[in-house]
């Protein structure tokens, strides 16, 4: 019996749009096998339909050659199927250990026997090389320990075949290294896996065949051994990606932001940011790369105004704005793309229109003496929409029904329009597909064609080399290192994000 | 179907299935269905005079609405609309009675301290709900007692010398009309009405024209983008339960200046602060809306007082159904989906 | 009032018929009470049931009927129903409907109104009032001399000019009896909290206070709550309660043992009901005495104090000394005073 | 009156106040565990008082002295039947959940004087007979000092209410069940990746809550009021959600704030008489118990979270 999983002419609608069309995968025993598409293809779909989250109108799946019907994640446990959520499924009050057992406590008596379960943990993890706390506050642990209580979670209902939707999106290189590694010891204990990632370069590293849908539709499957990131990539949008981000050489020009000997803390009242120094030059994309964790967040947050900094001192183009309010600091001439574009970029319940003028409403010609113009503000809207190519059914759409990364090119129109000296992009590709990352890469490289500074924060070291023009490297609060990208590789940058001791980077110019 | 069309169709239903289950409640129950309503229409329209009461007790409904309404849109819940009208009402009665100013200008600064009361009372809540993100709800609650204790307090103790009640107001103060009572056989009908509709005007424009609003609401929906798009969240809170609570306010004015022209001493809540939170969902948190639910309820309110009497039905029975139909568009889900398929029946 | 022409058949065949031509017909507005509060919304109810009897009406349009009130502002809307029901004579119960009945009285001058405890002067308005703290003084008489400890309580619901009559005239009798008695006042703050009353009981019980008068609607119902729990549960100990208003014997039962016990000694009588009916027979005779103000004490029997229970010691004496105190108060010798302020100048002799 | 003399008093008073909160208040603890607000405990307690006091009086002559425990079991099957509307609207049907906890007070008060008003042709019911008393819990009331603060003049149902809130802790925080009640409160898309049923456990908490919040109100009636009427139950509903609240949603948290309401409550009646208190005006101590909620909530628990899902539906995939 080769495959362990089939799906065969699988079929999902939700209202008004077709998830998934007659899919077909299929997975053999020990094999990593790649789920590859765009954002919305409706890989997360067929996953939820495997799994038995949502059924499926048509089609039909087979474990281990005989037809099944998986109505609800019970089903799929005991088909030892498991599945590593994109946005994890933890409960965060709870222990690791609590979230484990969870609907399959053991028990001694009525009482749970937590002790006992501890003791099994520890063995699984022990077994898997899954280094975990058990007795951890879900809320108390990094990203990537979440994870592998993910896949324990998993492990522990026996699961033989593992889908992983997206896992490598909120990791740190570390992190993802670690995965793979923990992919690979899994197949070798006979498990087969389902990975869906956006990143081809994980998918050639360790994937063995790659299935990939187009718009719900099955595009095909290949052998990762006889393709290449081009074709895959081509495969998946339907069309030639280029890679690597065109762009001319940067001129950049005086200082428009300067950051010196900030201190900031968390909320937790530990310094997270330590004695910071750094500058961004009009005509340039500085690029901040750091393992999650290092102060990136609270910098940030210090030089927009939505977290009061401790000491130092902070200029936008000569002038200070440390601990003003962040209106004053949006008018000083920033924009800022945040990190969570749900939480802080949009009113998810205001149309699309009303959140253009996020910042700018009090202004005319949006409103005068206090009122608001309502032609003016979709008439913005409207335009921004098609700029930027905003797919919504219209500018009074609720932004909420706005896939992900339409939303985050919503923000970008709106922070890019706004024509601000410096444009904060805080993880700004986050989650989206390769053509929406390059959309948006453009777009920061002609602000800064255009003259303005942009700050570039993400996790993603590829992006980093891509886009950036110079790249401070930040370690516990402290920029660590500045290196010019065209002159430095991912293993440099690996070993300087993870604090070993800089070497002569030093002789990199423009400190 | 359009969801526009929906957002009506809704409050219909579930005021008609509301209708219908207390229809069924009289029928099992051995009542006349059919002579409590006729009851119940006589005792709101039947007569003149009765049209003039409704309107009277539409005037607080609206209000009450407009209050819980306005916190909901800006996303708060003031379940203390009992207590800041109550503080409304008692200041309201407070200047009627202890100052001597000429008529109208005595009315208007009666009304304006209600209103300011109701504000300043709400005050509490949206204060700390700001700065010690202290739930709404809970201190609302906690807020309706101390309103009602207080006020009491004052009333005997401050306002009267050990009496159940103030004096009547001056009358300056009144919003009673001669006019308005000839013009309705005597009802008690003032012109509390007016200010009431003016209110309505005014929570729709600020809402949805000015900047302010924008602000209110987009605190409402989510206060981390606002932060971030550099609005004062804290100032949007408060200011947004203080508004909803000078809506309160006024509505114990209609009471205080329209209705009785004096404050008592209460046992226990006037039911408008809850009345109103059923006002504001049937009216779908809008300003027609709550205006279309303050007359139904009012309707059905001053009409059930005439059930007992005529059809020998228990005015409970309009509780029920004012409760039921809370139910109903509370659960609109359920109403929606029942649309949807009646509608897909029709396409197919 | 108003001749009805189909019902004259009726009316001839025979006395118990539903109306006659000249029907009299009385409402009452009751407050939120309802017309078994068994307080003086019941009173008032069974006065207008007495009086339908006796003249031969049933409830009804046509001969007399009640509207319960739900909130204070339901008052006038329900005085103007009635009014415009064409209900001869309409009564609002209790000085809440003070306002009500003096607007709706100037409006609807066809109709006639009575008003208990308070005073509305209109033409068409009699205003009923009580000398309740001749039936307290009695309540006070007999406390004190059921008394072992000593220590009386008296539980009122709210400082209102009612109440402080009751709590003027029960200290009043005590003091006539015993002027060394103690007299524990204590205000619930409201006139239908249990709660608040079975704790005031409590505490006053267990302070060694034996005997507790209350005049304080439902909210006594937690006196008579905590009376019963103690009886119950230490049968020998002296706990006794008095009722207000009508006589609430029947809440005082406690069975122990498979017997029964009472630990209601009396009630202070009010008698809204014999007030209401006689009032009723008055107008249904074109004597209605509007405009003025009736005050009903002992001598008119609108105040009195129910039977003594049995199980009082001191019974027989109880007996004897209320029925002398009694016949001075109706023969003039004793004016029991209505205010602290007069009680201080108070003395029997 | 010496300060013993006022513990024995007010002890005892505290006692009796806290029972129907303590109740009340586990029962909404389930429910917004679970996830679901319930601002309708105190129609549950309005339907759980009234559903006590006719069953009292239809059978105190059956049932003898087992009456008030048979009504109180009563009360509770009713006031679960209430909640199933909670239920119904707030998890199948997606209702706003606090508007439909509103619904379910107007509902009770309406439906408990309608049917009143049915049976008994009147207002508000007799007074029942068979009511909890008084006792002095054997042996424990002689244990010198503590028995007589603790243990007399009491009442069963208040040590019942205590047991009740330590059985609730355990359930809440050391069985499976109360695991996944918690989980489904916390990440109810989590909870259903894990194969629990998240409707099934909503509903168990809020039949929960509608059990005990009957409980709640037939122990306020039969103990307390010894009738119905309209103002049985008058804001005791809302009391035991502030318990539930200031104890930081957990049991044993519920049944201490219970009993510092009710402590607060007796102190702000009896106070009036107390030597120490006699001077302040009585508003200050009926408004005690609020304003110091309130300060407890802004000082000390002000940072307490409620469960994470609390208030929003499940819908089935959404994200
Ligand atoms: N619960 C839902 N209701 C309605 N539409 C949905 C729902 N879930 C998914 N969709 C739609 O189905 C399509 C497929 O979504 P899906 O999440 O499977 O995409 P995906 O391939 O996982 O995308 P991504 O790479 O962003 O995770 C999308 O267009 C989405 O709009
Ligand atoms: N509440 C909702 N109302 C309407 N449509 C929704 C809703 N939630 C999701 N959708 C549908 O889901 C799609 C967005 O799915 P999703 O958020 O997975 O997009 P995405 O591109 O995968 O973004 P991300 O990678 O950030 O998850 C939209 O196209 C929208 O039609
Ligand atoms: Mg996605
Ligand atoms: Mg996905």
């Amino acid at each position: 019996m080769e495959y362990v999983i089939e799906m065969l002419g699988i079929r999902k609608e939700f209202p008004g749009i077709v998830a998934n069309d007659n899919i077909t995968l299929q997975l053999k025993q020990g094999e990593i096998h790649a789920l590859l598409g765009e954002n919305g293809a409706g890989k997360s779909t067929l996953m939820n339909v495997l799994f038995g989250l949502y059924q499926p109108e048509q089609g039909e799946i087979r474990v281990r050659g005989k037809a099944v019907k998986i109505t609800n994640p019970n089903i799929a446990n005991d088909l030892g199927i498991g599945m590593v959520h994109q946005h994890f499924m933890l409960v965060d009050k709870f222990t690791v250990t609590e979230n484990i057992i969870l609907g399959k406590e053991t028990k001694s008596g009525l009482k749970i026997d937590l002790k006992k379960a501890e003791q099994e943990v520890r063995e699984i993890s022990e077994r898997y090389g899954l280094a975990v706390d058990p007795q951890a506050k879900i809320a108390d642990i990094s990203v990537g320990m979440q994870q592998r209580v993910e896949i324990l979670k998993t492990l522990y209902r026996g699961a033989e075949i593992l889908i992983f939707d997206e896992p490598t999106a909120v990791l740190t290189p570390q992190e993802i290294k670690e995965l793979i590694q923990i992919m690979k010891t899994l197949i070798k204990e006979g498990k087969s896996i389902i990975l869906i990632t956006h990143k081809l370069k994980e998918i050639m590293e360790v994937c063995d065949r790659c299935t990939v849908i187009r718009k719900g539709v099955g595009i095909g499957t290949v052998n990762v051994s006889e393709t290449n990131p081009n074709e895959l990539a081509s495969l998946m949008v339907g069309r030639e990606v280029t890679f690597k981000t065109e762009k001319a050489d940067a001129k950049p020009a005086q200082s428009v932001l300067e950051i010196n000997g900030l201190i900031v803390k968390d909320s937790r009242g530990l310094t997270a940011v330590n004695s910071l120094n750094l500058d961004v030059k009009a005509g340039e994309i500085l690029g901040i790369a750091g393992v999650d964790g290092n102060g990136q967040t609270e910098l940030i947050e210090a030089i927009s105004g939505l977290r009061k900094s401790e000491s130092g001192s902070i200029q936008l183009n000569g002038k200070e704005i440390r601990n003003l309010p962040p209106r004053k600091i949006t008018e000083a001439g920033t924009g800022h793309i945040p990190q969570d574009r749900h939480k802080h970029g949009l009113v998810l319940d205001f149309p699309i229109g009303e959140n253009m003028v996020l910042q700018t409403y009090y202004k005319t010609p949006f409103s005068k003496t206090g009122v608001l113009n309502f032609k003016q503000i979709y008439q913005k809207a409207k335009s921004l929409i098609q700029e930027f190519d905003v797919r919504t059914p219209s500018e009074f759409t609720l932004a909420r029904a706005l896939s992900g990364g339409n939303q985050q090119k919503a923000i970008i129109g709106r922070e890019v329009d706004r024509n601000p000296d410096l444009l904060i992009a805080a993880q700004p590709t986050r989650g989206l597909d390769v053509g929406a990352i390059e959309f948006i890469h453009k777009r920061l490289i002609e602000q800064r064609d255009n003259g303005k500074a942009v700050l570039l924060l993400s996790f993603e070291l590829d992006e980093i080399l891509n886009v950036s023009d110079r790249i401070a490297v930040i370690y516990e609060g402290e920029i660590v290192a500045i290196v010019n990208p065209k002159e430095t590789t991912e293993q440099e940058l690996g070993l300087l994000m993870a604090g070993s001791k800089q070497k002569e980077v030093g002789e990199q110019t423009n400190v | 179907m359009s969801n526009r069309v929906k957002n009506i169709i809704v409050p219909i239903m579930a005021v008609i299935l509301g209708m219908l289950v207390g229809t069924i409640i009289m029928i099992v129950t051995g009542y006349d269905a059919l002579a409590a309503f006729t009851a119940l229409w006589n005792g709101a329209f039947g007569e003149i005079y009765y049209t003039g009461e409704v309107i009277r007790q539409v005037t607080p409904l609206i209000l009450a609405g407009l209050s819980v309404a306005f916190a909901f849109r800006t996303g708060l819940f003031n379940i203390g609309v009992e207590g800041q009208l109550i503080v409304g009402w008692l200041a309201a009665v407070w200047v009627g009675v202890a100052f001597e100013l000429p008529a109208v200008i005595h009315t208007l600064v009666a009304v304006i301290a209600s209103g300011v009361a109701g504000a300043l009372w709400a005050f509490i809540p949206g204060l700390l709900k700001a700065k010690f993100r202290v739930h709404e709800v809970i201190v609302t609650i906690m807020l309706n007692y101390t309103a009602l204790h207080v006020t009491n307090y004052i009333i005997r103790s401050v306002l009267s010398e050990k009496s159940d009640r103030t004096e009547m107001i001056k009358e300056t103060a009144t919003l009673r009309s001669s006019f308005l009572e000839g013009l309705t056989d005597y009802s008690r009908l003032h012109w509390g009405i007016v200010i009431a509709l003016i209110a309505v005007f005014i929570m729709w424009f600020l809402l949805e024209k000015t900047t302010r609003g924008y602000e209110l609401r987009s605190v409402g929906f989510n206060q981390h983008a606002s932060h971030y798009a550099g609005m004062n969240v804290d100032k949007n809170i408060i200011l947004s339960m203080v508004i909803s609570g000078a809506f309160a306010g006024l509505a114990g004015a209609m009471e205080g200046l329209g209705t009785f022209g004096y404050a008592s001493i209460k046992g226990g809540f006037t039911g408008v602060g809850f009345d109103g939170i059923a006002v504001a969902l049937l009216g779908g948190n809008g300003p027609i809306g709550v205006i279309l639910a303050a007359l139904l309820f009012g309707a059905l309110k001053v009409g059930a007082l005439n059930m007992p009497l005529e059809a020998g039905v228990p005015n409970e029975l309009v509780d029920i159904i004012i409760a039921l139909i809370v139910f109903f568009v509370a659960a609109s889900y359920m109403i929606r989906l029942f649309i949807d398929r009646i509608s897909k029946k029709g396409v197919k | 009032a108003c001749g009805k022409a189909e019902e004259e058949n009726n009316a001839a065949e025979g006395g118990n018929t539903e109306t006659t031509e000249d029907a009299f017909t009385v409402a009452m507005v009751t407050d939120v009470g309802g017309v078994d509060d068994k307080s003086f919304n019941q009173s008032a109810w069974e006065g207008l049931q007495a009086y339908g009897e006796e003249v031969g009406l049933e409830k009804g349009k046509d001969g007399f009927d009640y509207l319960q009130s739900q909130s204070d502002a339901d008052y006038s809307t329900n005085l103007n129903t009635l009014a415009r029901q064409d209900f001869d004579l309409i009564f609002g119960i209790g000085f809440l409907m003070e306002g009500a009945i003096k607007e709706i009285a100037a409006q609807q001058k066809e109709s006639n109104f009575g008003i208990v405890d308070a005073l509305v002067e209109e033409p068409n308005v009699v205003s009923i009032m009580f000398k309740e703290q001749e039936a307290a003084f009695l309540a006070g008489v007999a406390a004190a001399k059921a008394t072992t400890s000593n220590k009386i309580g008296f539980l009122g619901g709210m400082e209102i000019p009612v109440i402080e009559r009751f709590e003027t005239g029960f200290k009043a009798g005590v003091a006539a009896v015993n002027p060394d008695i103690t007299v524990d006042v204590q205000y619930a703050g409201a006139f239908d909290k249990a709660e608040v009353g079975q704790t005031i009981a409590s505490s006053m019980y267990s302070k060694g206070i034996d005997v507790i008068f209350h005049a304080a609607g439902g909210t006594g119902n937690g006196l008579f709550k905590e009376a019963r729990d103690l009886k119950k549960k230490e049968p020998e100990r002296q706990v006794w309660a008095i009722g207000v208003d009508s006589d609430q014997t029947a809440e005082g039962v406690v069975e122990i043992d498979g017997k029964e016990h009472n630990v209601i000694i009396t009630s202070a009588l009010k008698r809204v009901d014999n007030a209401v009916k006689d009032l009723s027979l008055k107008a249904k005779d074109g004597d209605f005495p509007g405009g003025e103000t009736i005050t009903y004490g002992l001598s008119e029997d609108g105040v009195g104090l129910a039977p003594i229970n049995e199980e009082v010691a001191a019974k027989a004496d109880i007996e004897t000394a209320v029925a002398d105190f009694s016949e001075k108060i109706k023969n003039g010798d004793l004016v029991i005073p209505s205010t602290l302020e007069e009680l201080k100048s108070f003395s029997v002799q | 009156m010496g300060f013993m003399d006022i513990l024995y008093i007010v002890i005892p008073s505290t006692l009796l106040w806290a029972a129907p909160l303590i109740f009340t208040a586990l029962g909404g603890n389930f429910s917004e565990r679970s996830g679901i607000v319930n601002i309708g405990l105190e129609g549950l307690m309005v339907i759980g008082a009234f559903s006590a006091i006719v069953f009292n009086l239809a059978f105190d002559q059956t049932l003898g002295n087992l009456t008030p425990w048979v009504s109180l079991l009563v009360a509770m099957v009713v006031g679960a039947l209430l909640s199933v509307l909670h239920a119904v609207a707030s998890i199948t049907f997606r209702a706003d959940q606090t508007v439909s906890g509103v619904a379910i007070n107007l509902l009770a008060v309406g439906a408990a004087l309608f049917l009143v008003k049915l049976f008994y042709g009147k207002g508000q019911t007799d007074i029942i007979q068979k009511g909890f008393s008084k006792i002095d819990i054997p042996v424990l009331s002689d244990i010198p000092v503590l028995g007589k603060l603790f243990f007399s003049n009491t009442y069963y149902t208040s040590y019942v209410a205590i047991i009740v809130a330590f059985i609730a802790w355990f359930v809440m925080f050391k069985t499976p069940f109360g695991l996944r009640l918690r989980a489904v409160g916390e990440h109810p898309m989590a909870a259903d990746t894990m194969g629990i049923n998240v409707t099934k456990m909503r509903y168990i908490g809020v039949i929960i809550s509608g059990a005990l919040g009957g409980i709640g109100g037939g122990i306020y009636a039969q103990s307390i009021s010894s009738d119905f009427s309209h103002a049985t139950i008058s804001g005791q509903g809302f009391m035991a959600l502030a318990a539930l609240i200031f104890g930081k949603w957990h049991p044993l948290g519920a049944m201490g704030a219970a009993l510092f309401f009710g402590f607060a409550q007796s102190l702000s009646i009896i106070g009036s008489s107390l030597p120490l208190l006699e001077n302040i005006p009585n508003v200050y101590l009926l408004i005690a118990p609020y304003i110091l909620t309130i300060l407890a909530l802004t000082g000390f628990i002000g940072r307490a979270e409620g469960p994470k899902a609390l208030g929003t539906p499940y819908i089935k995939g959404n994200r």
